[in-house]
Formats: structure tokens, C-alpha cells, sequence
């Protein structure tokens, strides 16, 4: 690797190294076949060129053994291809369960990032090394994407829903964050950095930054402030406690997981869900409620005896 | 030309049948089978599209040809209909985290 | 009948044969393109009930089943009544064929009337019109704007296909009156003849899928 | 345009049967209408191909050279709609295809002629909407339209773009009912579906694609009108709708759409391999049948556009599996062109150089599409450099080359005369080398993660992207030498004769140019296709 002409992008997170490695893989079995096809045609124009104007060649029908043969190689191939990619996708999409969560706020043309403990940064991102950190992540207009080529992570960022990734990053250091889905004019503008530090760095770092209130604290007042309280608290509602990642029992019979997107459905459309022995008595939040406030509001539940990771079958 | 000329009995028996068959899948609809009710009014439309197509239409009596080519639009039909909703039906499965189960907790007033 | 073979014969056809399965295939061939213009709005229909499903039953409750019921009798009437108009063609029976032909056009026209009429024109009344006039104040009331936008877009989309259906067939009703078609050259009213039941069935789905699902409540 | 290629050659032919601009407009012989679509996708490929030349340069420098971030993305969304709808999709269908099929066939029009000049007129209406969009302010959604960019936050043109767009769908698929219809029904006596050309089976493929795919793209583009005229919610969440459905709807087609444009291309290497090596082509069934599969496949894997989308997890291993399956046919067909070659008479005249190249390139463009159908690495490779670089190989690498294979290897037929084949030779070699110095570095480029439609880029990716650009200026070059000598050798080129590559198939039977009947008698067919060697290659 020199200068101005990098062979590959750094390597940053747990996950960036197996997937290389299956890209090296992949690249492999590219040359592999590239070379054959490319020095057989190369062969074969050469040796059998035509030598004179009306020769005639001998004619072939074809071999069902070769046909055979050059089904099934490839065949192998990508079915092993397609079981080591897929494994190391399922393994790469759950997320460590004692994830620090941060959230992701989209919108033309930034980011906001907000940590648990309150700190908020614009297109740049603190974390500290060797912790899981989970995203959770949306947008307040169109469809962005967040994107750290070198922890080999990407997600699109979708209006109107919750989308999450994670990773773990493993060098310190400071990295490309892109947005990856085209987003209207200034789209290459929309990219910062996400800066990997030291544990002890990162405390400093916290406590050196300004702090608006904890997500969840913040939270806590929304909900008194929009008088939440007054069913949520009474009875008259269903109560947070322990709400998050359980699963909720419906009028209709039916089950849901209490999870982000749930949570944020029941406070824009609480009637989609109602659930079994409540009467639909809320209103709509939608238009009232910002999509921080949204995440505001999560974070408190979450905090009310959040059973950390959601774990769904159906 | 080996064209078929059908009876006009037929014609009227065919439309017999798809006005009561209209008049079944009204009165179905009235009443409240719940998820039923769908596969029911979906069943008897298939019925009837099935009818005029092979009546009305002529496929009966038409060649292999214009079969398979009845055929292949329903199946594409099909192929978008199935993979679209395999996304949609499976959202709400993410994979677990190793070593998790989901608590059920019952909301109680 | 060699003069009326002639005439009835495209020059890059060797006969009548050909030329016939070649606009039967033809035919048959747009209406599976047809099939997935269509597909494309039943796709969406089929996702956004599925995530929407009381809004959609609660926007279905709006509609008039009667009307939708009698429309789909009056379809299914003007199916019977082309399928005559083609076997009337085929035996060369000029007067029948015009008679059905107009008979069609009628009960067409019967159909878009009383959509436009009774139906779309009382949504717009009742505030039920998405984009232009819509107002709804129970609860889900995005959802069944969807439903709405599904409902005009769908029905729309279909009556739109009868009008020109409806075209198509007062040109051949015009052509069949100056006896331009005989037992030799029927194949322009076969293939009107498969596009309007073509509609018919599209029609046939629309009822219960936009109609019937919220009629028990 | 060809008016004056007819002096020189004898007897009544298609091109000097009638004169004047109306027996041109009005005309119902395929041929001409073929003429007349390669006029216009000509016309839309040099715009399209100015759109890549300004985006080249402008990435020259990190901070952009040329143009302004707003419209360095109307030009890529311009490159982007007029390649993929208004050159790639019609180029060898609505030329080659139109031409060739009544010929090999053996018919002496398509099924519906009068539907054929519909389809021109229509896509020359599409052309006009997407030009007025272009010049009257631009578009800057990208080809793809996503919403809800394209319903609600995108400012320009949209709405005549998208509506170009829209009507264009209907010219392409009139093409391929018409082809559909003829070539079932419409065969010499004697050509059964097993003695047809690969050409056709390829285009028998491409119209199942065009017939089932493009009506669903047709009718999510008027969702998004209607979503942007009425401010419904069909696509937009702030509205109830979700945006995801849109991409679905538009990849159900677009994917396939990509199959429009190879399919195709491998019909006409199928074609040039043959007659360059004297040989059948090796595996006859298998190449046929896997052309069916391709299409059929492509159907079923739209979704491996959205892998990082927000799509279940489980929809995404469904997708990825069925990705792979993709791989399986076409590498057969490249392994059975590979063999043909072997004991065979290889030439290296013009259009084989083409076809080689064409070989060469789609490997290497199908078997980069492996990192994009595999999961874990298209999380990193996805809406990057790497998948510009994997597409162009295969729609300008493999569908590009093919298409000028087969406009070299049909030329003398479709205007009776020769071009000079040292350039020729000579311009495929310089788009051959022009190309892979283009796109290469774009491969590289993906895995260090430059993002897609950047305007601006950091600096450490600025090597890769100007080795690119200077490739592109290679690449330019190569595509307009042939422009020059193709319209040279329409007045002073030698004539060709009936068949001066001693190929089989129909249409080398008739004369150069075809009579306006195509054959002075129909053909019966007696023998297989590509029998070469089977008795002596006709007077040349």
C-alpha cells in the first residue's frame, strides 16, 4: 500500500476482517475463471486460426459430459459461496446483546447522532474501542444510508421506520462515514467521521462534551409534559414497565413484539394496535412529536425495564 | 378455418352460473367468517374468471399455445405477488441474538 | 370467395390460418401484458392491506355493494352479450351482430355511467376523494385514504379500459353496419371480443377485492 | 440516410424501392423501421455518451472540476435514463431485431407491421418528453427514482421525464409481441424451434422479459406521478405509504431489464462466433435453453437491490440464493462459445474481434456480479463504485460490444457495402483497452468504499478516478472512429455482395441490400443452423 494508491480499505471493526476474507475469495475464483476464459479463447485463436480461405473445419455436436461438467463446478461453487456469505450475514446482523445504543437521526444534508448520556454530534460520531455499539436509525425526510466503509457496515436509513446496525470497532482512529443512498443535491456533501478512541479518551471525551440531558431523562419529561402520565400512569393505558422486547397481546388475538417499531407505531397510530382489555382512547401524536422526541420517548421506556435485546419468532 | 362455433346454450348456461355465482359471493361477504372471508371472495372470483376465460374466451377450445401463454401470466403474476410479500410477511423476524428468548409479559390493568 | 380471401389476407401472411393464430396469439399476448400492468396495483393493494388491514376494511365499508354488485351484473350481461356478437360474427349473421354489438356498448356505457354517476360523484360529496378532496375523521383515517387512492386508482384504471373498449367496439358496430366482416373476416371482433372479457375478468376481481371485504360490518 | 448507398449496388432493393422522407415516416417494412431506430438510438446514445464524458472529467479533481453538485447529479440522472431506456433497451432488439427476425425466420415482414412503426412512433414521443425534461430544467432523481426523492423532494422535471419513461414502456413492448407472434408463427417451412439462429432464441428471451416485466415499471412511475401531482400517499411514509414497495415494483422490472440488454447481445456472439470459426456452435440446445433460464431467473431476483434496504432478512437470503442461480446459465454459455472455438477456422476479422472482446468482458462483469448476489459482501460493496464498475461491464462491455459486433457483422447486409476492416479492427482494440482502463480502477474504487453518485469524492480516491477518466477519453475516441467510417463507407465503401463473410443463416441468402419481400421466393429449410461445413458456403 502507498501513497494515493490504496489496494484495500482499512480494516476497522470485528466484522470487516471475515468479510474480506470471503472477498478474497470471491476474487479468487474471479481470476480464476477471467484467466481460463482468456487464455483458452487466446489459445484456441491462435492454434486453430484460419490458414485457408475455404477450409472447412471438422464439425463437433458438442459433449454432454463437458456441459454436464461445466454446470456443476460452478454450481458447487456458488452454492459454497452462497452458504459462507449468508452465515457470516446472519452472524453479522445480530447484534451483541449488552450493545451501548446510539441513535441516527437522517436529513438532507447531515447526520445526528445522539449517545444515551445526552452528548449530540452533527456528522461526527465518538466511540470508544473494543464496546458493541448498536445504531438505531431514521430519517426525517428521504431514504439516506449510513455507511463506514472501513467497519464494512451499511444500512439505509428509511423515513417513517426504524433501521439498526451494529458494530465493534477494534483500531483507533478516525474513519469515513458516507451516506451511501443517493439523497438529492448535496448527497457527497452528506459524509463525516466516526472517531474510535481509547476507553479512557472516550469517558474524557463525554464528560468534557456539553451535555443536554440523558435520552431517557429527556424522555421522562416528554412524558409528563405531553400527559402521557395521565392514562399511561393510571391504568387507564397500558404501563412501560418492563414493556420493551415483551411480547404484547392484542384485541384481535394476535401478538406482537413490543419493539422500536411498535412503540413508534402506537404513538403515531394508536389505533392500528390496540391492545387487549384497553380502550382505543389515544390520540394521535403525529405532527406533535419531532423523530428525536420520538427516540426521546423510546429511550425512557426502554429505561423502564428494557429486557435489552428483542428476541422474535413467529 | 377450424374455428369452434359454440352453442348459444352454452353461452347462457356459462352466464347462468357467473350471476350466481356473484350473488353467492355477495351474500358470503355479509357474513363475518374473519380471515375467511378473503379466501372465500378470492376462491369464487377464480371460479368465475375461470369461466369466462375458458367460455367466453375460447380457451377451452384454443390451442396449446395461447394456454401456456394464460398460464405464464398468472405464474408471473405469482412471482411478484410471492416475492414481494416474502419481504413484507418476514419483517418482523430478525434473527435472534445468540442465547436470548423473548420474555411474555401479560399487560394487566 | 377468393376476392373476399384477398382481401381479408395481410401480405405478410401466407393464409388465412396464419394470419388468424398469429392475432390470437397477438392477442392473447397483450392481455398477460395487461395482466401485469394490472399485477403492479395488486401487488400494492396486496401489501398495503396486509399492513393496513382494518383501514382497509373500514374504507371498504364506505362503498355501496349494491351498486358494486349490479355493476358486476351488468359486466358480466355484457360478456354474454359479446360472446353472442362473436358467434354471430363467425356465422356471418350481419343483423345479429350488430345487434349484439350495440347491445355491449350499451351495458358498457350502463357501467361507467352508474360508476361516475352514483358512485364516484357521491365520494367526491362525501369527502372520500384522496388528493383532491378527502376527509375522513374516524380512526385510521390514513389507511383508508389509501384504500381510496387503491379504490380510484384501480377502478380508474379499469374504466378507463372500458371507454376504450367501448371506442373499439363503435368502430367495428360502424364497419359491421357496411358489412365489412363474414364468416371469411371475423378476427377484429374475436379480438375485441377477448379484450372486453379481458376487462370483465379484471372487474371480476376488483369487486370483492375493493367491495366485499368490508361488507360484514 | 442511406439513399446514397443505393447507386452503386444493382436491382430493387429495400433502401431504393421508394423515395422521399414519407415513404421513410410512413413506411411498414421492417427494415426501414430498423434504419429508422438506428438513426435514433444513435442520436440518444451520443447524448448519453456526452452526459459520461462531462461526468469523467468533472471527477478529475476531489473537489469536482466542472460542474456545480446539483448538476453533475441531472447529468448523471440524464446518462443514466437515456442509456438504459433510450439506447440500451431498443439498441439490438429494435435495430438488429428487427431487422434480422422476419429474415432469419424466413418471413418476409413481421407478424403486425403497422404495430412496429406504432412502437418507433412511440418511442420517438418518449424520446421528445424525456429531451423536453432534460432541457427544461433537469431531472436529479437518478434512473431509479427512488422515492420519496422522486415524489416529494425533488425539484426539475420529473414528471415529463417520468412520463417519457412511461411511454417509451409501451414502444418495447410492442417490440417484443411482435417478436413473440412472428417468431412462433411465422416460420419458413422446415425451421423448427431447434435449426433456429441463437439470435432468435436470444430474442424469443429478451421479448418474454419486455412483455411480463415492463408493465409493472410502467405502472410504478404513474404511481409516483400521481403521488407527486396529488400528494397521495401510495410511496411515502409521512403519508402512510412506504417506500420500500416502490423499489420492489421497480426493480420487478429493472432487473430483467438488464437481461433486455445482454440477452440479446450474447443472441448476436452466439451468431458471430459460429461464422468466424466455421463451426456449429458447441452445445446448441444448452446455449438455447439457457437463454430461457436467464429470462426466467431474472425474474426472480430483483431483490438483491435491496440488501441493505430495510428488506427482511429472510426475503434477502431468499434473493441471494436465487442471485447465484443467475451465474449457472451464463456461464454455460460462455464455456460452449469458449469451445466453439476449439478445431475451428478462426478468423480475426472485425466483428469477431468484437465478439472476443464481448466474451472477455462478460466474465469478468458476470462473475464480479457474484460479490454483489453474496450477502456479507455486497453489505460493503452495495451503492458503490463497484457495482458502476460491475454494470458497465456488463451493459457496455457485454451488451455495447455485442451490439457493435452485430452493426459490424450485419452492416454489409443492411446497407450493401463493406467498411474498412483494418479500422475497424483497430477501433475495437482501442474500445476494448479504453474500456477495461475505465472501469477497472472503478472495481477498486467500490472496495474502498467511494459511494455511488458523489459529486465531490475525499481525496485519497482521486489516482483510481482519473486513471478512470483517462480511460474514458480512450474509450470516447473508440466509439467515434467506427461513427466516422460507418457513414464513410455508406457513399465509398467496397460492395459487399450477398454474403462476404461466408456465413449461414437466411438472411445471407437474399442480396445485400434485401429486396422490400426480403426473399424473392420463401425459403424451405432443410438443414440445421450453422452448418457449416455440411456443404460449400454459398458465392460471396
Amino acid at each position: 500500500m502507498w501513497y494515493g494508491f490504496p489496494i484495500r480499505p482499512e480494516q476497522a471493526s470485528t466484522i470487516a476482517e471475515g468479510i474480506d476474507h470471503l472477498y478474497y475469495f470471491l476474487t479468487a475464483i474471479d481470476l480464476f475463471f477471467t484467466g481460463i476464459i482468456f487464455l483458452t479463447i487466446f489459445y484456441f485463436a491462435i492454434r486453430y486460426r484460419r490458414r485457408s480461405k475455404d477450409e472447412t473445419p471438422k464439425q463437433l455436436e458438442g459433449s454432454l459430459p463437458l456441459e454436464v461438467a461445466w454446470t456443476v463446478v460452478p454450481l458447487i461453487l456458488v452454492v459454497v459461496t452462497f452458504v459462507w456469505s449468508s452465515s457470516l450475514f446472519i452472524r453479522n446482523s445480530r447484534p451483541p446483546t449488552a450493545a451501548t445504543e446510539i441513535f441516527v437521526i437522517g436529513k438532507q444534508w447531515m447526520w445526528q447522532l445522539q449517545h444515551p448520556e445526552g452528548v449530540r454530534e452533527i456528522n461526527e460520531l465518538h466511540v470508544p474501542v473494543g464496546r458493541p455499539i448498536k445504531l438505531t436509525m431514521t430519517s426525517e425526510d428521504v431514504i439516506h444510508d449510513f455507511f463506514i466503509p472501513a467497519f464494512r457496515v451499511k444500512k439505509d436509513v428509511i423515513p417513517g421506520r426504524y433501521t439498526s446496525l451494529w458494530f465493534q470497532a477494534t483500531k483507533t482512529g478516525s474513519y469515513h462515514l458516507f451516506c451511501g443512498q443517493y439523497c438529492g443535491v448535496s448527497h457527497a456533501l452528506m459524509r463525516g467521521e466516526v472517531v474510535v478512541m481509547e476507553t479512557q479518551d472516550y469517558e474524557r471525551w463525554l464528560s468534557g462534551s456539553q451535555k443536554a440531558e440523558s435520552m431517557a431523562a429527556a424522555g421522562a419529561r416528554l412524558y409528563e409534559q405531553y400527559a402521557c402520565i395521565t392514562c399511561h400512569g393510571t391504568g387507564k393505558g397500558p404501563a412501560f414497565n418492563d414493556l420493551y422486547g415483551s411480547q404484547v397481546k392484542l384485541q384481535d388475538g394476535k401478538t406482537v413484539q413490543a419493539d422500536e417499531e411498535y412503540l413508534r407505531e402506537s404513538i403515531l397510530v394508536p389505533s392500528a394496535k390496540i391492545v387487549a382489555g384497553y380502550d382505543p382512547i389515544m390520540p394521535t401524536f403525529k405532527g406533535q412529536l419531532s423523530e428525536e422526541q420520538i427516540l426521546q420517548l423510546l429511550a425512557h421506556i426502554k429505561s423502564l425495564g428494557a429486557t435489552e435485546r428483542k428476541a422474535a419468532q413467529e | 378455418m377450424s374455428q369452434h362455433v359454440v352453442p348459444k346454450k352454452t353461452y347462457l348456461f356459462v352466464f347462468a352460473a357467473l350471476i350466481s355465482l356473484t350473488i353467492l359471493t355477495t351474500s358470503v361477504a355479509m357474513i363475518d367468517l374473519g380471515p375467511v372471508n378473503i379466501v372465500v371472495a378470492l376462491l369464487i372470483a377464480m371460479c368465475k374468471a375461470s369461466l369466462v376465460a375458458l367460455f367466453f374466451m375460447h380457451l377451452r377450445w384454443s390451442s396449446r399455445l395461447m394456454h401456456i401463454v394464460a398460464i405464464a401470466a398468472l405464474f408471473w403474476l405469482a412471482i411478484l405477488l410471492t416475492l414481494t410479500l416474502s419481504d413484507y410477511r418476514t419483517r418482523q423476524w430478525t434473527p435472534a441474538a445468540e442465547g436470548w428468548e423473548a420474555p411474555s409479559i401479560q399487560l394487566n390493568r | 370467395m377468393a376476392d373476399g380471401h384477398a382481401a381479408a389476407l395481410a401480405e405478410q401472411f401466407e393464409d388465412l390460418e396464419q394470419q388468424h393464430e398469429a392475432s390470437s396469439l397477438g392477442m392473447w399476448v397483450f392481455l398477460a401484458t395487461e395482466i401485469m400492468f394490472f399485477g403492479g396495483l395488486f401487488a400494492g393493494y396486496t401489501v398495503y392491506r396486509g399492513l393496513y388491514l382494518a383501514g382497509f376494511d373500514a374504507g371498504s365499508h364506505l362503498l355501496n355493494v349494491k351498486l358494486g354488485a349490479f355493476n358486476t351484473a351488468v359486466l358480466l350481461c355484457s360478456s354474454l352479450t359479446m360472446a353472442l356478437a362473436v358467434r354471430a360474427a363467425m356465422l356471418g349473421k350481419r343483423r345479429e351482430l350488430i345487434t349484439f354489438l350495440v347491445l355491449t356498448i350499451l351495458l358498457g356505457l350502463t357501467f361507467v355511467g352508474v360508476k361516475l354517476a352514483f358512485e364516484w360523484h357521491r365520494d367526491f360529496e362525501e369527502h372520500l376523494v384522496p388528493g383532491i378532496n378527502f376527509a375522513y375523521d374516524g380512526s385510521n383515517s390514513r389507511a383508508v385514504e389509501l384504500f381510496f387512492v387503491f379504490y380510484f386508482f384501480m377502478t380508474g384504471v379499469h374504466a378507463l379500459h372500458m371507454v376504450i373498449g367501448v371506442a373499439i367496439l363503435a368502430v367495428l358496430t360502424w364497419q359491421a353496419f357496411r358489412g365489412r366482416f363474414g364468416p371469411e373476416r371475423y378476427n377484429p371482433v374475436e379480438m375485441a371480443g377477448l379484450y372486453w372479457h379481458f376487462v370483465d375478468v379484471i372487474w371480476i376481481f376488483l369487486f370483492p377485492l375493493l367491495y366485499l371485504i368490508g361488507a360484514h360490518h | 440516410m442511406s439513399t446514397t448507398a443505393v447507386e452503386a449496388t444493382t436491382g430493387v432493393n429495400y433502401l431504393n424501392a421508394k423515395y422521399g422522407i414519407r415513404s421513410w415516416l410512413l413506411t411498414t417494412d421492417h427494415k426501414r423501421i430498423a434504419l429508422l431506430y438506428l438513426a435514433s438510438i444513435t442520436f440518444f446514445f451520443l447524448i448519453g455518451g456526452a452526459g459520461a464524458v462531462l461526468i469523467r472529467l468533472h471527477l478529475i479533481e476531489p473537489q469536482g472540476a466542472l460542474l456545480e453538485p446539483a448538476t453533475y447529479n441531472k447529468m448523471f440522472s440524464m446518462h443514466g435514463i437515456i442509456m438504459v431506456f433510450f439506447f440500451l433497451i431498443p439498441s439490438i432488439p429494435a435495430v438488429m431485431g428487427n431487422f434480422l427476425v422476419p429474415m432469419m425466420v424466413g418471413a418476409r415482414d413481421l407478424a403486425f407491421p403497422r404495430v412496429n412503426l406504432l412502437s418507433w412512433y412511440i418511442y420517438v414521443a418518449g424520446g421528445l418528453f424525456t429531451l423536453y425534461a432534460i432541457l427544461a430544467g433537469g431531472v436529479d432523481t437518478g434512473w431509479t427514482f427512488y422515492t420519496p426523492l422522486s415524489t416529494t423532494y425533488a425539484n426539475g422535471q420529473v414528471m415529463a421525464a417520468a412520463l417519457g419513461i412511461f411511454i417509451t414502456g409501451f414502444s418495447s413492448i410492442l417490440t417484443g409481441l411482435n417478436f413473440v407472434v412472428t417468431i412462433h408463427k411465422m416460420r419458413a417451412p422446415g425451421l423448427t424451434w431447434f435449426r433456429l439462429p441463437l439470435f432468435i432464441w436470444a430474442m424469443y428471451a429478451t421479448s418474454i422479459i419486455q412483455i411480463l416485466g415492463t408493465p409493472v415499471v410502467a405502472i410504478a412511475i404513474v404511481l409516483v406521478g400521481l403521488e407527486r401531482l396529488l400528494h397521495v400517499g401510495v410511496f411515502d411514509p409521512a403519508l402512510g405509504g412506504d417506500p420500500i414497495l416502490f423499489q420492489h415494483l421497480f426493480w420487478f422490472y429493472s432487473h430483467p431489464a438488464v437481461y433486455i440488454m445482454i440477452l440479446p447481445s450474447m443472441g448476436v456472439v452466439s451468431e458471430l462466433v459460429t461464422c468466424f470459426s466455421r463451426k456449429r456452435i458447441f452445445g446448441y440446445s444448452f446455449v438455447a435453453f439457457s437463454s430461457v433460464a436467464i429470462a426466467v431467473i431474472s425474474f426472480l431476483v430483483w431483490g438483491h437491490h435491496m440488501f441493505v434496504s430495510g428488506q427482511s432478512v429472510y426475503a434477502g437470503l431468499v434473493f441471494s440464493a436465487l442471485s447465484f442461480a443467475v451465474a449457472i446459465p451464463s456461464a454455460i454459455k460462455v464455456f460452449n462459445w469458449t469451445a466453439t472455438l476449439y478445431k475451428g477456422s478462426v478468423s480475426y476479422q472485425a466483428p469477431m474481434l468484437y465478439a472476443m472482446g464481448f466474451i472477455g468482458l462478460f466474465t469478468m462483469g458476470g462473475l464480479t456480479g457474484l460479490f454483489l448476489a453474496s450477502l456479507a459482501t455486497d453489505i460493503h460493496l452495495h451503492d458503490t463504485y463497484f457495482v458502476i464498475a460491475h454494470f458497465h461491464y456488463i451493459m457496455v462491455g457485454g451488451a455495447l460490444m455485442g451490439y457493435l459486433g452485430g452493426l459490424h457483422f450485419w452492416w454489409p447486409k443492411m446497407t450493401g457495402r463493406l467498411y474498412p476492416d483494418g479500422w475497424a479492427r483497430f477501433s475495437a482494440l482501442v474500445i476494448f483497452i479504453g474500456f477495461n482502463l475505465t472501469f477497472f480502477p472503478q472495481f477498486m474504487l467500490g472496495y474502498l468504499g467511494m459511494p455511488r453518485r458523489y459529486a465531490v469524492y475525499p481525496a485519497e480516491f482521486q489516482v483510481l478516478n482519473v486513471m478512470s477518466s483517462a480511460g474514458a477519453s480512450i474509450l470516447g475516441v473508440g466509439y467515434l472512429i467506427p461513427l466516422v467510417y460507418f457513414i464513410w463507407s455508406m457513399r465509398y465503401g467496397p460492395v459487399a455482395g450477398p454474403n462476404p463473410w461466408n456465413a449461414k443463416g437466411l438472411e445471407w441468402q437474399t442480396p445485400s441490400p434485401p429486396p422490400t419481400e426480403n426473399f424473392e421466393e420463401l425459403p424451405i429449410v432443410e438443414e440445421e443452423a450453422y452448418a457449416y461445413g455440411v456443404k460449400e458456403a454459398h458465392v460471396g
